[in-house]
């Protein structure tokens, strides 16, 4: 770290104090703004959806759910379902840090496309608002996956506006991977070779490609859905030989795809965190960015093991079972090089490496029961049922909030140029590893035991297990609001950051904190791989 | 062909900045492609499942309009290359008038368009609540609503090229756009211009020509 | 500009020849066959479209995969769905 | 057992003896991959903290022959459990010949049950020990699933459609029996009784519940109720094709295809009759959908099942 007295961010011209109207925050074409307010928005649809969380492990306090009605109740998760997925993680690292971070990493002044990229922010916000609007007026009863023909021709909630909200937001993700991909490809600075992008912006060039082919095909399905529940034309009407299990295939299509453009942020977060964390160089780089291409590419080829007792043919389950086996290579992949970047480092137990620590081990967990789901005659007693909702929560709050949090508490300084208390933020990495485990492992045995998931009442021999869960809840209700609270007390009382507090490697490190309007005084030109630490630095390369 | 570009932020090449136009473009008629494909996958398996039901729905389908409708669409598409071959040698008349040939084009295509939908009302295709009609009972009532949703979808993006065409044609009569300069507003216009063509390329031989 | 208008036209008559054969093949003797005529025809139509009218002639190799790239993930779509439809 | 806890779901077939022994060798796996990463992750964070004097000369940059060895064994780990599971899976997908077939009829939100001599049940499913049992199931309106966690087993049941799974309970017991798909305002509970009995038990509990004749004898009353006897009767002189002997067979139709006359297809013949004609007939049958419950379905297809084993017809001596 330097000894030169450190500027206030404050004292000095940044993106933050570029200007202070509302209009040239809302009408900003900088991407670090953009991420900002993205920040805002998806901290707000948390929060939305969290409430929806509670009241579901309220209600299974007891086994017969004093708290909702079954229709209370079947909103309250679809709530929960649909905002986490489709206004909380998907667009929750890509839009923010990928926003923020992907232009400083590769040397660029900005996205190739900036006002798009501000379009892009109005239409998830527009998409947002019809969802909420829905959600206000009374809800949705169909669950997150909007099977048919409950959800065209049974179901009496706001299914239209719902449908209409996430087809909109998903127009907006489609626009930022445009962006990432056009990005990467064209506005490297001189010298920022393929082999010299950091992980973090493979990673998200591997989850744009995803965002960009599958989204499409959701919003088709979510159109045909449309079409059928509100003009009443046929689509997949079963009683005139429409197949359900054909909007089951469109549906997961994007669904399972739309995983990896969860978790694969939050891989490219991890990588950094560690390699930061041990002052070295990632372990098999190559490995690691083509890892994510893979994960990206084979995870287009897995949907059907959403549907191996849906009536899909037992010889297509056992090929998407095998496929699905075969994804899970790669994963582990970048697992043991991450574990063995960190052997011969020189480790500093920060909060951001705690959070990446944690993040791989819920991931691996997590990913290890994925394989269980693949595996066809497990999966024909636990599909549907609480396994399959630890399994995911493991990859999506273990794995993708965790990320989220670790990229938070790194690149926190960066963005605001201010430290927030270290010892706060070791105190809450550890109360989320201990909450999470205490929340979600007793589901695991939940669903071996059989008890489905979306079930209001249940019964009794199942109290025990959920009590615990909703315990552990709580636990984890604290460790997220922890970092609310230290964050937003850093914007005033945390002391100036500086330009690299973590030491790391990086472009981004090498601008002020928070960095100027157009990011660097001048394009940087590269002559260096990613990760230069010292200790990995190879005899020839200084 | 990149010599004459204009250039303008974040871009510090020309060159650099056409492609980057070139690959936005194709990287969104990409994810149309996905779309429509999507829906054309769904038409596809239906009538894998139903073959005698989609062939019968087929014949239905005013054979007619719809070629005339192809033929249309494949020459405005001539007149929107032309007019970007114009633009690129910067003659501002030239190319609005070629763009405005080309949105005639695709009015007349919209107008036929309606008389067919007219056409399919009178011969009960379409669903009307409480009037079951005879020809969608069974698996043929799904092919035709996949082809209305198609076709209307289709269309809706024929309405969203005819303003983006419009738009085109405008700035660069009004001089507002330079050629060649800026001629990359005209390239991409065309290019989604096309695209929507390439769609009803598709549409035709699956809803049309599939009479078994 | 005269050549390269010509070229253009000249895509545009195949075009046309194009649609006339697809056409007549829906009313020719080809049974089973038609489909398959009319598909690959449908192919060729937006093959020529995309090459000469959408510039990818002019274009270097990663803009070209990007816009064919569709292609692969619908054949995938396709191709395992159908998996699943046809042995049932 | 204590009524708030239960340590691990019962057995009730060998079936599900054998899920679980597959699901606690992969659990063991599970570990034994896991072990290591936290093992090694916390060591070498730990190790190798800043400020501790240790060797760090030479830190690798990565390795070939390491990468190759955990990119090929977890594949390999994960290929030996594919077979595994698959070959549980497949042997549960073929029901052996002559298994007892029970009909399940879904709705919003209970479970009916028709057992081959007429007798119903709601909510409750009363089967035989030691028999294989197969369930043709389908559904009025929504998807549901039925889930027999004693089994270890779930089969979507679908509107429009027949699915169906098979099952041979080994251990007398009552046992849970849930929908898992979700399916609206009661999913919870939509749930019943699975009640396995000894096959002397089974049958007494067969005749003290009520009937009106077989499930196949019901059929045959709405076949001639409905005047399908009037064209496919075996003494009728319209051209329709006869059902004696087709059930189980393969048909030849219009077009040339071949189809094996299943539960599926007579069900889509009664209500889609101008798709999939039997070669040689005219397309002039009248669409029965709208006007049949899928009990009535059922029952049909019953009836056209017991006449189709009666006599065979040409093709199967092929």
């Amino acid at each position: 770290m330097t000894a030169l007295p450190l500027q206030t961010p404050e004292e000095r011209v940044s993106y933050l104090n570029a200007g202070h109207t509302l209009r040239s925050w809302f009408l900003t074409t900088d991407h670090k703004r953009i991420a900002i307010l993205y920040l805002v928005a998806i901290t707000g649809f948390f929060a939305v959806a969290a409430v929806g969380a509670a009241l579901i492990r309220l209600q299974l306090m007891t086994p017969t759910g004093e708290l909702l009605s079954h229709e209370g109740y079947n909103r309250a998760f679809t709530l929960h379902g649909v905002v986490m997925v489709w206004f909380f993680l998907i667009p929750s690292i890509p839009n923010t840090f990928g926003n923020f971070l992907i232009p400083l990493m590769i040397g660029a002044k900005d996205l190739a496309f900036p006002r798009l990229n501000l379009a892009s922010w109005y239409i998830f916000v527009g998409g947002g608002i019809f969802t909420l609007y829905a959600l206000i007026a009374g809800g949705v009863d169909t669950g997150w996956t909007f099977y048919t023909p409950l959800s065209t021709m049974y179901a009496n909630g706001h299914v239209l506006a719902v449908i209409a909200g996430i087809t909109i937001a998903g127009f907006s993700s489609i626009l930022t991977g445009l962006n990432f991909i056009v990005t990467v490809h064209k506005l490297r600075a001189p010298g920022m070779t393929w082999g010299r992008l950091p992980l973090f912006v493979w990673s998200h060039y591997a989850t744009s490609v995803i965002l960009v082919l599958a989204t499409p095909v959701l919003a088709m399905t979510l159109i045909l859905l449309f079409a059928e529940r509100a003009l009443r034309l046929a689509i997949f009407d079963p009683s005139i030989g429409g197949d359900p299990l054909l909007f089951q295939h469109l549906f997961w299509f994007y669904s399972h795809p739309a995983v990896y453009i969860m978790i694969l942020p939050a891989m490219g977060v991890v990588s950094e965190l560690v390699t930061a964390g041990a002052r070295k160089r990632v372990f098999g780089y190559w490995f690691v960015a083509c890892a994510s291409l893979a994960i990206a590419g084979v995870g287009f080829l897995v949907w059907g093991h959403h549907m191996f007792v849906s009536g899909q043919s037992p010889y297509a389950g056992a090929i998407f079972s095998f496929l699905s086996l075969a994804v899970a290579v790669p994963s582990a992949v970048k697992v043991y090089n991450w574990t063995a970047t960190l052997y011969k480092g020189e480790v500093v137990l920060d909060p951001p490496l705690l959070y990446g620590m944690a993040f791989v081990g819920l991931f691996t967990i997590g990913g290890l029961s994925g394989l269980m789901l693949a595996l066809l005659a497990i999966d024909e007693h636990v599909h549907d049922t609480y396994f399959v909702v630890a399994h995911f929560h493991y990859i999506m709050v273990g794995g993708a909030v965790s990320g989220f949090l670790g990229a938070a508490h790194f690149w926190w300084p960066k963005i605001t140029g201010r430290m927030y208390p270290l010892v706060w933020g070791r105190i809450s990495a550890g109360l989320i590893f201990l909450g999470f485990n205490l929340t979600f492992f007793p589901q695991y045995l939940l669903g071996y035991l059989g008890m489905p998931r979306r079930y209001p009442t249940y019964p009794p021999e199942f109290q025990a297990l959920n009590v615990l869960s909703s315990a552990g809840a709580s636990v984890l209700f604290v460790a997220y609001v922890l970092p609310l609270v230290y964050f937003t007390w850093s914007l005033r009382n945390g002391r100036a950051a500086g330009a690299n507090p973590w030491g790391a490697s990086g472009l981004e490190w090498t601008t002020p904190s928070p960095p100027p309007k157009h990011n660097f005084e001048q394009i940087p030109v590269v002559d260096r791989p990613a990760y230069d630490y010292p200790l990995t630095r190879a005899r020839g390369d200084e | 062909m990149s010599e004459y570009v204009t250039l303008r932020e974040p871009y510090a090449a020309r060159r650099q900045q056409s492609d980057a136009d070139f690959l936005g473009m194709y990287v969104f008629l990409a994810t149309e492609a996905m779309l429509f494909g999507a829906l054309m996958c769904l038409t596809f398996l239906y009538r894998t499942q139903h073959p005698q039901a989609s062939a019968l729905a087929a014949q239905h389908m005013q054979l007619w309009i719809g070629a005339a409708n192809t033929g249309i669409l494949l020459t405005s598409s001539l007149f929107v290359a032309l007019g970007v071959l114009a633009a690129r040698h910067g003659q501002r008349r030239t190319t609005a008038g070629m763009l405005a040939g080309a949105m005639a084009l695709g009015v007349v295509f919209l107008t036929l368009k309606g008389i067919e939908y007219g056409l399919d009302y009178r011969d009960g295709l379409m669903p009307v609540i409480g009037h079951p009609s005879p020809v969608r009972q069974g698996p043929a009532g799904l092919f035709i609503d996949l082809y209305f949703v198609a076709t209307a979808l289709h269309a809706l993006h024929m309405i969203v090229g005819l303003v983006v065409l419009g738009t085109a044609a405008t700035l660069v009569l009004r001089g507002a756009k330079r050629l060649p300069g800026q001629a990359v507003v005209v390239e991409m216009s065309g290019l989604y211009w096309h695209f929507v063509d390439v769609v009803w390329v598709f549409l035709f031989p699956i809803f049309y020509l599939a009479r078994g | 500009m005269p050549r390269q208008a010509l070229t253009l036209v000249g895509v545009w008559v195949a075009l046309m020849a194009l649609l006339a054969t697809t056409i007549a093949a829906t009313f020719g003797p080809f049974g089973a066959w038609k489909a398959a005529i009319n598909l690959s025809v449908a192919f060729c139509k937006a093959g020529l479209i995309f090459w000469v009218f959408m510039h990818l002639r002019e274009q270097r190799g990663i803009a070209r995969v990007v816009a064919l790239s569709f292609l692969l993930w619908l054949a995938i779509l396709m191709g395992l769905t159908l998996a699943d439809v046809l042995s049932r | 057992m204590n009524p708030f806890f239960q340590a691990w779901p019962p057995e009730a077939s060998l079936h599900a003896v054998r899920v679980d022994q597959l699901f606690i060798a992969f659990s063991a796996l599970t570990v034994l991959l896991t072990a290591p990463v936290f093992v090694l992750m916390s060591g070498f964070a730990l190790y190798y903290r800043r400020g501790r004097d240790v060797d760090r000369t030479q830190a690798p940059r990565g390795n070939w022959r390491l990468e190759t060895v955990w990119t090929i064994v977890p594949f390999l780990l994960a290929l030996i459990f594919f077979g595994w599971a698959g070959w549980l899976f497949f042997d549960q997908g073929h029901p052996p010949t002559g298994a007892l077939t029970i009909d399940v009829v879904a709705k919003q939100w209970m479970w009916k049950f028709e057992h081959p001599g007429g007798q119903r049940e709601i909510d409750e499913l009363h089967v035989p020990a030691g028999e294989p049992v197969r369930l043709v199931m389908t559904s009025q309106d929504v998807i549901h699933s039925l889930f027999l966690p004693a089994l270890r087993l779930k089969q979507d049941v679908l509107p429009g459609r027949y699915t169906s799974v098979w099952f041979k309970a080994g251990l007398p017991g009552v046992y849970a029996l849930r929908c898992s798909q979700f399916c609206g305002f009661d999913h919870s509970v939509m749930a019943g009784r699975f009640v396995v009995m000894t096959p002397a038990d089974y049958s007494r509990w067969l005749q003290q519940a009520g009937t009106d004749g077989s499930l196949a004898w019901q059929g045959f009353q709405r076949f001639r109720a409905l005047g399908c006897s009037g064209c496919h009767g075996p003494a009728s002189t319209r051209r329709a094709p006869k059902l004696e002997g087709v059930f189980g067979h393969p048909v030849a139709l219009d077009g040339g295809r071949v189809v094996i006359a299943d539960e599926q297809y007579v069900r889509d013949s009664i209500l889609y009759p101008a798709h999939d004609v039997a070669a040689g007939y005219a397309p002039i049958m009248p669409t029965f959908a709208g006007q049949v419950s899928e009990t009535d379905l059922l029952a049909l297809v019953a009836y056209v099942k017991s006449i189709g084993t009666a006599a065979p017809s040409q093709e199967a001596g092929r």
